[in-house]
């Protein structure tokens, strides 16, 4: 009982477990796309640097939003807003960034300043986490759902940002400023930003949003794993009542992992809005949330709450992207990615609670 | 019941155990905590499956699948923790699984009449209709009594159902048990309370760490044999000396509190430093809610508490726990501990603070380090400090909430039912530590219903009654009578 | 009259001929085919309208139309996103009120006429584009939002048909469910697949920038072909720098302008679709063209004096 | 406190709320849709024949799914696999009534036969109700979290539905059949049904689907409010092992209600993809989950499980689309829906929730 090798096991189980599903997506998609014979599966158009290069990044811009979603479900709360938070924010972005005279006639176009494209990012992270601290409010102090007042959010932003856009789409050419940076910044590689657009090689690979991610994903796995306010999320999470008989303000704690989605969220909507160009508020970050979700659960976190981890959230958000880019490079028809997604995280979830013991079983043997 | 085995995933809970009852018997039931006695019963009423050994009913063999497969045996069931539904009323919890129906539909007026005798005859003075959520904990479990003879079963089990109930409850619920047992029911009581054990009993049966340590017949059931039953050596029994270290110039005082639930009381007191203050009453009294007020977890309606003399900022557990007032809550699994976190995080989550550098990181090392000390410091048997505290045992989880706030300052703790739930030997540890506590100049508040405890370890007393003290006994006034007499409204 | 987009119902203009303009989507495509129905609107006293965006489905149409006409709107111009499927409901609403379709037609309905592009030919225009891009040939992928609406199909068609007998091999048709997102990475994904790629078509009006990004990004823009459709700030940028080769543009400004003016002499001077010139086949089309390198700036300029209104 | 009045009150606190903010809806579209000054309220566009039917036909098809939702939700659960399901079983019942030459080429295509209409109800039906067991055994009985199963559900029923139409839409009008009463059935009125299509005055306004939701609603009010197995479902979803242990099987009373909720998204499916003339599986029925869920949330169901009735889901669901109804009868700009209705989903939780309290003090006053 007290093995060391059993109680890492047994601590990580589902992140080893994840961790392994995803090794084998690689293993399968790399030797899939091998021209025929002729090549190493190291030499597959999986592994091509170009493909790498494009899942990291949407790894990176799936992945930050995945680690505020978690930490809200670490508390046992969920956000549905996600998806329509980014398509509000990507709007507003967009108008701080562009000439008044073409944004389409709407209050919200009106009366938003154009501004250096330095201040719209901060103005926008500052937005982003300010309606994440009044969906904080709600739920942490006014004790309201989350699903309910999230799923209201997913409903409204996602109305306001197609109001305010007058439902067309709003384009970043538009803008008159010199956006090559921000351009790098959101879309480019580290070699981009290092040598404004001329680098190459192995930097070149390494897509900014990649390189957000693990900043996120270290300075959260701090905070979570590590800091004293990391180890009040997860006991609001667990029992909400004994954190407060502890002396622990959890409506506070509660409310700030809202302030972190909402950061998160808004942190990774400029590269995406970056990505797509332009944003459509209709369809823009559609069903980002339940992406989010999938990613976290398949991640191990619980959405009983006091469950999960920053590396699980980050090994369930590359297992998704891996799959849909698998489907695609498979050349499977489109609809089928979806359908594959449910079934691998379904797979994922029957596994790890009916098939948890059987890996236990492997490693107790073996002692 | 034959050569009972059962193994949980990583506890061996029962090991060949033998259990029977007669008809018209009241067997009861002993053991310290875990050593099984409620997987015994789940196992005769039909929640868990034995792995080994066999089952008779009236000489026949059986194994029963199912609850209900129980229910249809005979076998009534209130079980440990509280199984009533509170978005239901009283008769549809009596009759949950057994409805009268006519073509699937309920039929409310049968349910009714049917539940009235039974609520009648537990002395509960409630309509059939009155939604569970109405009712008090202590009603509650009464309710669930009175499901279990509304099935009109030949064996009940009861396992601590008077864990939530006061002293005049506890008394009706044993007169119930003596009638049903002339009507030839037979009943098997689980208590931690060897008082009640020894009023009520025929036979003792105790279990120690899942197997059979010894029956006791009707004239050998006393307070010494069973202890040493149930713990397999002598007990000294709890001291009753008085506290030496009284100092009253300092200690705790509340002045004119209002709590929720009686907001036009007003309630006012003293604890010594060096002084353990009983609080008893009946159930409903308000108890709880003074403890909960004076800790910040109850919104502040008013008053003023005072710590060596001086006000303390009041409105939340943090500014309590600022000043040094901590509370050992009386529900320890819902707000006591966070069950699922092993004892080390259990420990520091108060006082996280201290186990941390100046930009919020947590010293894990530290942290064990206070989390074995306390471990030590307070004989907590567990395998390993980073052992979730679900994993223990009820009076090895009170020392975890204790060894909390023992890891920090304090300057009054409140113990609100310490020992529910507990066996003797945890009981004894606790009473000692309480006092050794009280010797080191604490301030203690022991809210408790167990008589016996009451006036086994309280320096002082006072009684509520509907949100008001009715009186404050020193301890030249001790007496079972006179603190009735303050429960129920009468001045002594 | 100026249009009443507030649908203040109340206001004294209540003796005006309601019409609306209700499109299948959200779209760019249509602000153009706003201004141009509120041009239409603002040239006579005697109507208002207004304009209404589906959200891609039909029960959405349906739900706004059935508002419509409960309102007592007169004549309804709607471009409906799955035609076939909705013969049923626009022979209702043609009981109730004149009801032509614009963009996407569903011929075998009561609607009096269709206004709107060949998309079969506006597909050949493309094909016509991309064979001058790839006189050597090669593999080329389509990329679009929804496969099934009718000017996706008949565009893909028309696309086979103008290529068919030559080297170049249209591999496929990829679908986002019209989100750009899905869009880069279906393109993405397909310059991954097939690194001997020689074209792309977006069929639809973002499929194109989204491809130029993934190309970009590759590092392979000018040499991938790629083949735009309408009047994107992008596309026609692109244009004129070389890495779009061609886009096809409609006139949906016309759509607006036209359909509006149509209901309005049919209801108002009951005029018949033969009195407006509509050809036998009840179908009236408005021709698309042709946009290649060094006409970009000239017709973005062209398209932001029409979303001024006109 | 045993005022009768003040019982009733408390006991249905949240369905009279609603009802209220129903009715004011309803007095501020009538008034707001008056011809101006000519006409009485009663006269308005609202209050006309022809929008009572219009709305009362998607109440009714949103009714009857949400109903099967809110059971769910009753019992602590969650389904949102409705709208993808409603996909499914639209291309699935159009395949069975359409001929085999029609269809995009796909294996659901080739597999499913051409038979009669009223066969391709049951079957339907049948499926629906299959899909619904399925899920609730993965619930009930393998105790997989409901979210996680039917969030796959979500996703996979829709790439099923699209992949096996070929992400074409299907037609209701390619059928060789004679679906006249079919269609009567699906959206005509009752007159339709009772005089074949000739039918007029009242029972013209009264569409076939609402009346099936009223037979829907007595139905399953009677079961849930009435019946033992509705005690069943009330006391799963408020503590599953006390009713365990009550000798209850909560794992079957858990799987019915998703067989329920099976049953009437399949029943719902028929007549709306009726309404809408074809099935196009990748936009049909998306976002009926949150709809239902909000109209469930509305009329006072909670997600913690054991609270919530019939005719609150029903109040709840007539609330969405009159609020729907009325931005568009105010000529608002369609985007502007969708915020609203979370703007008044939100309000009306805060004031449950938070002003709760003053309508039970009016009436302890008035005594
Ligand atoms: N469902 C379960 N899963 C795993 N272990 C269990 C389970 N139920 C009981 N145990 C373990 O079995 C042992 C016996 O527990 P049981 O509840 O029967 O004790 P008990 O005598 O009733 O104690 P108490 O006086 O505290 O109620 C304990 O070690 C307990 O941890
Ligand atoms: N969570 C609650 N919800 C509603 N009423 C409650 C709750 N907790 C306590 N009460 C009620 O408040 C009153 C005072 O309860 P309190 O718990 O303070 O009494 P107590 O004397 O401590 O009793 P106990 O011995 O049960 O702890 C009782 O009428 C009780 O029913
Ligand atoms: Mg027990
Ligand atoms: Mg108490």
């Amino acid at each position: 009982m007290n093995n060391p090798k059993l109680g890492f096991v047994n601590k990580n189980r589902r992140e080893l477990g994840m961790l392994g599903l995803l090794i084998v997506l690689v293993i399968i998609t790399s030797w899939g796309t091998r021209e025929s014979g002729v090549q190493a599966v190291f030499e597959s158009k999986f592994l091509s640097s170009d493909n790498l290069k494009n899942i990291s990044r949407e790894i990176g811009i799936y992945g930050i939003f995945s680690i505020g979603v978690g930490i809200v479900i670490i508390t046992a709360g969920i956000d549905l807003s996600v998806g329509s938070l980014m398509a509000l924010l990507g709007v507003v972005f967009l108008y701080f960034v562009t000439p008044t005279e073409t944004r389409p006639d709407s209050f919200l176009a009106r009366i938003i300043p154009e501004i250096p494209w330095i201040a719209a990012i901060f103005l926008t992270l500052l937005i982003g986490t300010a309606v994440g601290l009044f969906q904080g409010l709600l739920v942490g102090k006014l004790k309201l759902q989350a699903f309910i007042v999230t799923l209201c959010g997913l409903l409204s932003y996602r109305g306001l940002a197609r109001f305010s856009a007058d439902d067309t789409s709003i384009n970043i050419s538009d803008s008159s400023q010199n956006l090559e940076f921000l351009r790098f910044l959101g879309e480019g590689s580290l070699a981009d930003v290092l040598t404004n657009g001329n680098g190459s090689g192995l930097l070149h690979s390494i897509p900014m949003s990649f390189i957000y991610l693990i900043c996120f994903a270290i300075f959260f796995g701090i905070i979570l794993h590590k800091s004293v306010f990391g180890r009040y999320i997860f006991a609001s999470g667990r029992n909400e009542l004994a954190t407060k008989y502890s002396g622990i303000n959890t409506n506070i704690v509660i409310a700030f992992a809202y302030v972190i989605a909402g950061f998160c969220t808004a942190f990774a909507a400029i590269p995406f809005c970056i990505y797509t160009g332009s944003v459509q508020p209709a369809t823009h970050g559609a069903f980002f949330e339940l992406y989010a979700i999938a990613a976290a659960v398949l991640g191990g976190c619980s959405l009983r709450g006091g469950e999960g981890s920053i590396l699980g959230i980050l090994i369930g958000t590359a297992i998704l992207i891996v799959l849909r880019n698998m489907v695609n490079l498979f050349g499977y028809p489109t609809p089928l990615s979806d359908a594959i997604t449910g079934g691998v995280i379904f797979v994922g979830v029957l596994l790890d609670q009916h098939g948890a013991s059987s890996i236990k079983k492997i490693f107790k043997k073996s002692h | 019941m034959r050569g009972i085995n059962k193994t949980f995933p990583g506890v061996k809970a029962l090991t060949s155990v033998d259990f029977d009852i007669a008809k018209g018997e009241v067997v009861a039931l002993i053991g310290e905590n875990g050593a099984g006695k409620s997987t015994l019963m789940n196992i005769l009423g039909g929640v868990h499956q034995p792995d080994s050994g066999t089952i008779q009913v009236n000489g026949e063999n059986v194994s029963i699948k199912s609850v209900s497969h129980a229910d249809a045996l005979g076998i009534g069931f209130v079980h440990q923790e509280l199984n009533i539904l509170d978005n239901l009323d009283v008769g549809a919890n009596v009759f949950l699984g057994r409805e009268p129906r006519r073509m699937g539909l309920i039929q409310k007026q049968i349910i009714e009449d049917k539940t009235n005798p039974f609520l009648e005859m537990l002395g509960l003075d409630i309509s059939p209709n009155t939604p569970v959520s109405k009712l008090s904990i202590g009603q509650q479990q009464l309710v669930e009594i009175a499901k279990a003879l509304s099935k009109e079963a030949k064996i009940i089990i009861m396992d601590e159902p008077t864990s939530s109930l006061t002293i005049s409850e506890t008394d009706k619920l044993l007169k119930v048990i003596s009638d049903l047992k002339n009507e030839g029911i037979s009943i098997i009581y689980i208590s931690h309370r060897l008082g009640e054990v020894s009023t009520c009993a025929d036979r003792v049966v105790a279990l120690r760490d899942g197997s059979n340590a010894g029956t006791l017949t009707k004239n050998e059931i006393n307070h010494d044999n069973m202890v040493s039953l149930m713990v397999g050596r002598e007990l000294e029994r709890t001291s009753n000396e008085s506290g030496s270290n009284i100092d009253i110039s300092k200690g705790f005082e509340a002045k004119d509190l209002i709590s929720s639930n009686y907001p036009n009381c007003k309630i006012s007191f003293k604890v010594f430093s060096g002084e353990i203050l009983g609080m008893a009453g009946l159930v409903g009294a308000g108890r709880s809610e003074i403890a909960q007020t004076i800790f910040g977890v109850d919104p502040d309606l008013g008053g003023t508490i005072y710590i060596d003399g001086n006000p303390i900022k009041r409105g939340s557990a943090k500014a309590s726990i600022k000043a040094g007032i901590y509370l050992a809550p009386e529900d320890r699994k819902r707000t006591g501990l966070i069950t699922e976190f092993d004892i080390i995080k259990n420990v520091s989550l108060a006082s996280l603070k201290n186990y941390s550098n100046r930009i919020g990181l947590i010293d894990s090392e530290s942290e064990e380090t206070t989390a074995s000390n306390q471990i030590n410091k307070l004989n907590i048997k567990t395998p390993s400090a980073d052992t979730p505290v679900i994993n223990l045992s009820g009076g090895n989880q009170q020392k975890v909430v204790l060894g909390k706030w023992l890891s920090m300052n304090p300057k009054l703790i409140i113990f609100d039912e310490p020992t529910r739930g507990i066996d003797v030997g945890a009981k004894a540890e606790i009473y000692k530590l309480m006092r050794k506590l009280a010797d080191n100049g604490v301030a203690i508040l022991m809210i408790s219903s167990d008589m016996e405890e009451v006036l086994g370890i309280s320096d002082r007393i006072a009684v509520m009654h509907e949100g008001k003290i009715t009186g404050i006994l020193d301890r030249e006034k001790f007496s079972e009578e006179n603190i009735m007499n303050l429960a129920v409204g009468r001045s002594s | 009259g100026k249009n009443t987009n507030n649908g203040d119902d109340n206001s004294a203009s209540s003796n005006k001929v309601k019409l609306a303009f209700v499109t299948n989507a959200t779209a760019d495509f249509w602000s153009y085919g706003k201004a141009g129905a509120e041009k239409a609107a603002s040239e006579h006293d005697d109507i208002e309208i207004e304009f209404k965006m589906g959200d891609g489905t039909a029960a959405k149409q349906r739900e706004i139309c059935d508002a419509l006409l409960v309102r007592g709107f007169k004549g309804i111009a709607i471009s409906p996103p799955n035609p076939t499927g909705q013969q049923q409901m626009i022979n209702d609403w043609a009981n109730k009120a004149s009801i032509i379709t614009v963009d996407s037609d569903a011929p075998k309905s009561d609607r009096l006429f269709y206004l709107g592009t060949n998309n079969v030919e506006a597909g050949r225009q493309a094909g016509e584009l991309l064979k001058e891009a790839l006189p050597n040939g090669g593999k080329v992928m389509a990329f679009v939002g929804v496969g099934d609406q009718a000017n996706a199909v008949e565009r893909y068609q028309g696309l086979k048909e103008a290529v068919a007998g030559t080297n170049i091999e249209i591999l496929d048709l990829r679908t986002d469910e019209a989100n750009i997102g899905k869009a880069r990475r279906n393109a993405e994904d397909t310059l991954t697949k097939y690194p001997d790629l020689a074209g792309m078509v977006g069929l639809w009006a973002y499929n194109a920038p989204a491809c130029l990004k993934a190309v970009k990004d590759k590092g392979v823009a000018g040499k991938v072909k790629i083949i735009a459709f309408d009047e994107e700030v992008e596309t026609l940028k692109a244009i004129d720098t070389g890495e779009i080769h061609g886009t096809v543009v409609q006139q949906p400004y016309e759509f607006g302008y036209q359909a509006i003016k149509a209901l309005r002499s049919i209801i108002i001077d009951g005029k018949t679709p033969n009195d407006l010139e509509i050809p036998e086949t009840k179908q009236k089309f408005i021709a698309t063209k042709m946009i290649r390198k060094g006409e970009g700036a000239d017709y973005l300029k062209k398209c932001q004096e029409w979303k001024k209104g006109g």
